[in-house]
């Protein structure tokens, strides 16, 4: 199995899970995370006391799929999350050796 | 960029006026101070409405009228700041709370400062031509020229009189609070920039006329004997309704219905819901003018009637098979207090507990059916509380005054007669408010704009209006 | 469920009784408004509690008074709107945070219209029969029969009156807190349905009695010469004991006390310390009715003991090893004002600083110590500082009371009598609360079933009771 | 380890003192009450200002008047608790909010302790020996002995008088919040041991002295005939310039400035604004002692110079390339209240207005230049804001004060004269309020080592310092 | 070594935190998550408005272990989050390469 | 390509974030999290009910780098969030078989 890592913009995530689900994709977490790179964050100023934020607010996206659905999951993100603008976003691909559903106890692909 | 500008401006504009002012108060300082009037309720009460000239045999304030009117002054402005900032920020999204605040709070004072300049004798100035007379006073008090810590206003009671000052600043916290009551609908999407222009305009052509309408004898439905004691629709019916209109003009936020928008924090919201149940007192009961009998009923009737909403609204929400809520509770003792409003002194106590639950069970219907029907984005149901509540306590308020159901009308009152009055009121008031509105956002449109660009929409408009986060670590 | 039809119930009722309402208001118009009688405090104030037949004659409210008295009730309802919400809710967890704010919202609403309809007469009416005088007036004043804007209230002085409204509105707040402050002991658990039942049913069976036993002419306490300046005894002693009567009955949280129950924030439980602080000088100073020097003690000493208390709950935390806390200050400030309560108006600003020390002291200890050791879970200490600081404060008014502590009692003070007074005044009270509230829990618990199922309580009760959240982004 | 010692040092002392006390007061219950002076504008309040021995002539007080300055010292505490509380805690980091809201709730208790003990006396209490006179009172006073109900206290109108006990309280807020304000400069980084340690010693030989220089008949800038309505020079300059002096001998905290330290929770802050601009119209209204137009013309001016400053600060953050932002909203309504604390009586309406305008433009530039440039660490501005702002208020009042501005000054009032008063006023309270402050913080620092290791410093003082957390679930 | 990611129901943390301990692992790391899947979110209606959150609040544990002690690993939290109801989560099992504790520099399974 | 997982000390980020920025890293994914392991959390107090929290409060950073560069990542990372006492956390290591830049479609190295 694979399992998919996505950050992208945070109003984009309704578009992403929608269109995961209608790839048929189960399941998956999200977490809110700040990201470092080439978009710059929003300056803050307080009483003249300047602060630029590196961290730009991200939402992070980990599913776990079956190894034939990760291509097109990948796809499936990254034509969702796209809006051409920097700081849209990476999709990163490892490998799982192991799922376990705990209500049941199933394992690997019929866990997902 | 606009704002720069127009601030710049009106600092300017500012300054030149108030170095202008001492010299106006000087020549004026000749006229003796005119009692203004105020009477905010029945036609009878003209005889208390005559201006008194100052002299000698004058009336001197009661210390306890001047003692409650001053604590009631300060408790309107617990309402705005920072009572309605709490009660609108927290039903916005987290990214625009700062911006919903500050629009608030600068609305309020730039109404303050407007109102000292020329809102105050546009509203309750010394009588204007016959012509303007029904719906303005003239402009020998602007700068308050002539008014003095001796210069004294009249109240309902004969020869019972209060320092001019303070019947001017209790005046003024209504201004600043009616303009900031219209932002509800037009947050989250419009320009700070714009918030200052609209405010300086709608008071202007809105706001005064009403006031004066109203509340000064000569004024046109003060004339009429229309029933309006805390001012329902001056200030409720007045901001609801160009709220409604400026929603319209303004447009839907981006998402809106689709995405949810959640209140960001309801606990605010709720504390914004007890302060301004709080500071309403000073709102109903100050609009006595004086700490007597009239001033003890508005009291009771503003804690009844708004009991008797927060119930009818969770029960309400109960009867349309949801939980009963805590924005409920809040809603429905928003919209009991507005009900309330023109009936304070105008009811007895039951017929003001009718009054709640009649208004609380109407505005749940307008906000929960009525706006998805129609389909306007009106933030956070400005025109559905304060202008559908209002509505219902002005006509309302033309029943419970009767005699008959407990209300402090004389005994031949005329409920038709009176009823028909009421109506013309609001009628009135909904057409001019919404022209008014018309004029007042399409000239804040023509010099900012009026709406943030879709960028600074999603991002929030506290980063992108005010290069602020509301919440740090 | 059960709320639903309850609800509905109720909305039929309350429209019917309203209905009824003018038409009996008619009938007892004739009634002249008899003045009622709220004495707290001494037994000599006898003279002024006898009932005064308004007449020609009859003496009018200073303005000054009634200004005081206004103001007094609006901060009693801040006390409660949004002190005690905050309080309150910053003490539970995130997910409990509006539940708890609405459910002190929504008793505390009840408990107004129940007063007005019923509540009023039962505590200050006409006197009722010599056999129930002891415990409750009459229900001549049911919807306020007779009460007109012109009815006047004694005070403690001869001719010295306020307006009736403003004494049932003043009055009206001390019901709706004391039940509110009950619900310390058993948020986060009981469902909101059931609170509305105990509100009711409580209140008709143990406040209005209790109150009237206190307060009224005739009533068992205040016969008995009890002090109890501001209702130390009726507000806090009963409040707390019905707290921990009602959570024992109910039962522990899950996971008490084993998980990690902290307060999701204590920021917002400062700020209803605050102004739960603010508020008091309304509930304290104004329990003299009037604006004059015994306000002024009772005001220094709401300062100063509280101020002691404060700092003395930091210090026993010292003592204890621990680090001084902010929970330890607010708690303290609160045990302070519970304390003082009785003896606002009754002892020197000395006495009071060694009272709010004693109470800080106590309360710590009964809630550092006594709840481990019991085992009960009283979620918010309702019992541990309202109901033992209560007792040390009644008890604590018969020491401080005497003039050689500087306090404003008789030369010839017997103390040992007064405390007998005052032991019996509170072991009444606590039996009789306690006998109450396990009726009234019941009732609720065979209406509702009381207590929310696990995994709503899991989830919270915001989400399983109200359908909302506190906090979103 | 400290505060362990010092605290139980201080329980055992209270303790015996307040055993003391009614001994005291009993004796002292001989001398007929002195009617205290509190004078704090112009030296032709003299004549109002000797001490008048209570008998049966004497004046009693008026009800409104009574009213209306409980309900003001009320209001003063709502600035602190929990006014202050907000307005400073939402401007630090969230690790740091219970620390801070708990140094200026137990700081404020524990100055309530210290002026009924002795504070009142240095102020306000009989007149020291000529030598004295002009520095403090005598010490007859201590323990408020011979202070009754019936005591009253001089107005600045001829025979009228308030209860001393509201006296007494009034002023005992002032000095609450006055050694408040200086810890803006130090949070996040004092230790709380230190606060307790510094509140004492700071009182003691700094506010009580300035408070009898500037308010008490035969007071150094009393007799000087310096104006100050509401203590712009006792409560801002003081405060502000001590704040100066403790933080620069305090250091910076860990990472400043090149760690971001935004305020985690603008919300708060402003919501702290909104309740300090309520407060403040009892602290400088009730600064008249009376509900009379000389308070109407310090409350409306309490309400446009308030406006004027906080838009102007907003258009000084556009001037300076900025966006206009909530927080400069909120620190202009400081300012500007800040600086109208001085001419609250002392001015006309438009005087008012420029004055907040001036001031807003100065605090700006002060917070946002000089502050840097310097690179002290005031963690809040309370040196920028309400120092600075107190200078600009001190001085400008001695200009708003002429009536070719529309002052209420005297026809002949002599500017220049006067501003040199004002200089001499601001120059000396500068001088002592650095010595002071240097002294009662190097006893602290002896004391309690003043400052926070930088462990607890990194992971917040409310961990460190008071064993919780300000948000959990 | 592996690293085992486990979203389970929030009020489980304490237990399987324990459960864990017990077993001999030494460190974990939490982070809150929102999941999406099965189980449906609660909804919430604000003055008519009516909103389904199709994420619920779960907590994702990250748990580094030698490879021997991975099956056991898994097997204890499987019992320790399970409930039996829709919502228990899952466990997913990865490589990890390389480990160091940043306090001392050692590496792989003495880091852990 | 390697995803480097650490796990720092919250007020070690931005000493972390810039090392890695010098060190020519583009880009980096940071969360809030909580830690459980030798180091204690404080011991806080309520009205005397004592509540030990396990989980210590830490900032984890997800950064993925081509393979040459992972050493040099995680040297830079352990020197630069060093302290030397309890609780300075860790660095893991897993493969990861893809990256793609949502806002070019750019896949691997070239995502970075
Ligand atoms: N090397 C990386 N490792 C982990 N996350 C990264 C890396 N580079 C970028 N990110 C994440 O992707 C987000 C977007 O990257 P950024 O360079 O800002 O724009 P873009 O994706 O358009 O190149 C960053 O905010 C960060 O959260
Ligand atoms: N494919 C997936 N990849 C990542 N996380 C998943 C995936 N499927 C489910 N989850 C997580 O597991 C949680 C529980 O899954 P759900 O389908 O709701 O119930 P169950 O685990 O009982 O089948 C989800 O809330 C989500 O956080
Ligand atoms: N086996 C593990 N798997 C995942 N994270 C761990 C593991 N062990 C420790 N951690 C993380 O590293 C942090 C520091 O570990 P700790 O044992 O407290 O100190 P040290 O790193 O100095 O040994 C922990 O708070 C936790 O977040």
């Amino acid at each position: 199995m694979k399992l998919v890592i996505a950050v992208i913009k945070p109003f984009k995530l309704d578009d992403v899970r929608e269109a995961l689900s209608a790839a048929g994709v189960q399941g998956m977490t999200v977490s809110e995370v700040k990201g470092f790179g080439r978009q710059k964050g929003q300056t803050e100023i307080y009483r003249g006391a300047e602060y630029t934020t590196h961290m730009v607010p991200k939402i992070k996206i980990e599913v776990v799929v079956e190894d034939g659905q990760a291509a097109q999951v990948v796809e499936t993100i990254q034509q969702a999350a796209h809006t051409g603008s920097i700081g849209d976003g990476k999709i990163f691909v490892a490998d799982i050796g192991q799922a376990v559903r705990i209500r049941t106890g199933e394992t690997n692909e019929t866990a997902l | 960029m606009n704002f720069d500008l127009k601030t710049l401006a009106k600092g300017a504009a500012w300054l030149a006026l108030f170095a202008a002012a001492p010299a106006f108060a000087q020549e004026a300082a000749a006229v003796a101070s005119a009692a203004v009037d105020a009477a905010p309720v029945v036609a009878d009460a003209v005889a208390a409405a005559a201006p008194v000239v100052a002299e000698a045999a004058a009336p001197t304030p009661d210390k306890g009228d001047t003692a409650f009117m001053m604590i009631a002054t300060v408790l309107v402005l617990m309402m705005i700041l920072p009572g309605l900032q709490l009660f609108y920020g927290g039903l916005t999204r987290s990214k625009n709370m700062l911006s919903t605040m500050t629009q608030i709070g600068a609305a309020t004072c730039f109404a303050m400062l407007i109102w000292v300049v020329y809102g105050y004798t546009m509203a309750f100035g010394p009588d204007a031509s016959d012509a303007m007379k029904p719906f303005i006073s003239n402009f020998d008090k602007m700068f308050l020229a002539g008014v003095t810590p001796d210069s004294t206003a009249a109240t309902f009671t004969k020869d019972v009189v209060i320092p001019e000052y303070v019947f001017i600043a209790f005046q003024m916290t209504f201004a600043a609070i009616t303009v900031s009551l219209v932002l509800g609908s037009v947050v989250e999407r419009i320009k700070f920039s714009a918030v200052m222009v609209f405010t300086l305009v709608w008071l202007t052509i809105v706001y005064f006329p009403i006031a004066h309408m109203v509340w000064a004898a000569g004024g046109l439905f003060f004339e009429m004997g229309a029933l309006d004691f805390a001012g329902g629709t001056v200030v409720h019916i007045n901001a609801g309704v160009s709220a409604l209109v400026a929603a319209i003009i303004l447009g839907k936020r981006i998402g809106f219905p689709k995405e949810a928008m959640a209140p960001h924090s309801l606990t605010l919201t709720m504390v914004g819901t007890g302060l301004l149940w709080v500071g309403w007192f000073g709102f109903n009961a100050g609009s006595a003018l004086e700490a007597n009998g009239s001033a003890a009923l508005a009291m009771i009737n503003t804690f009844v009637a708004t009991a008797s909403a927060a119930l009818f609204w969770m029960l309400a929400e109960r009867l349309a098979g949801h939980k009963p809520s805590s924005l409920g509770l809040a809603s429905g003792i928003i919209a009991g207090l507005v009900a309330v409003t023109p009936a304070a002194g105008n009811s007895g106590p039951f017929g003001a507990i009718v009054l709640g639950a009649v208004a609380a069970m109407v505005c749940y219907a307008a906000v929960a059916y009525l706006k998805p029907k129609l389909g306007y984005d009106d933030s956070l149901d400005a025109f559905g509380i304060h202008g559908i509540g209002g509505m219902v306590g002005a006509i309302g308020t033309g029943v419970v005054y009767s005699p008959a159901l407990g209300g402090p009308g004389p005994a031949d009152y005329d409920m038709g007669a009176k009823l028909l009055v009421q109506f013309q009121a609001v009628g009135t008031t909904i057409v001019w408010a919404a022209v008014g509105t018309v004029i007042a956002i399409y000239i804040a449109k023509a010099l900012t704009g009026l709406r943030v660009t879709p960028e600074v929409e999603r991002e929030g408009l506290d980063l992108g209006e005010h290069g602020e986060r509301a919440y740090n670590n």
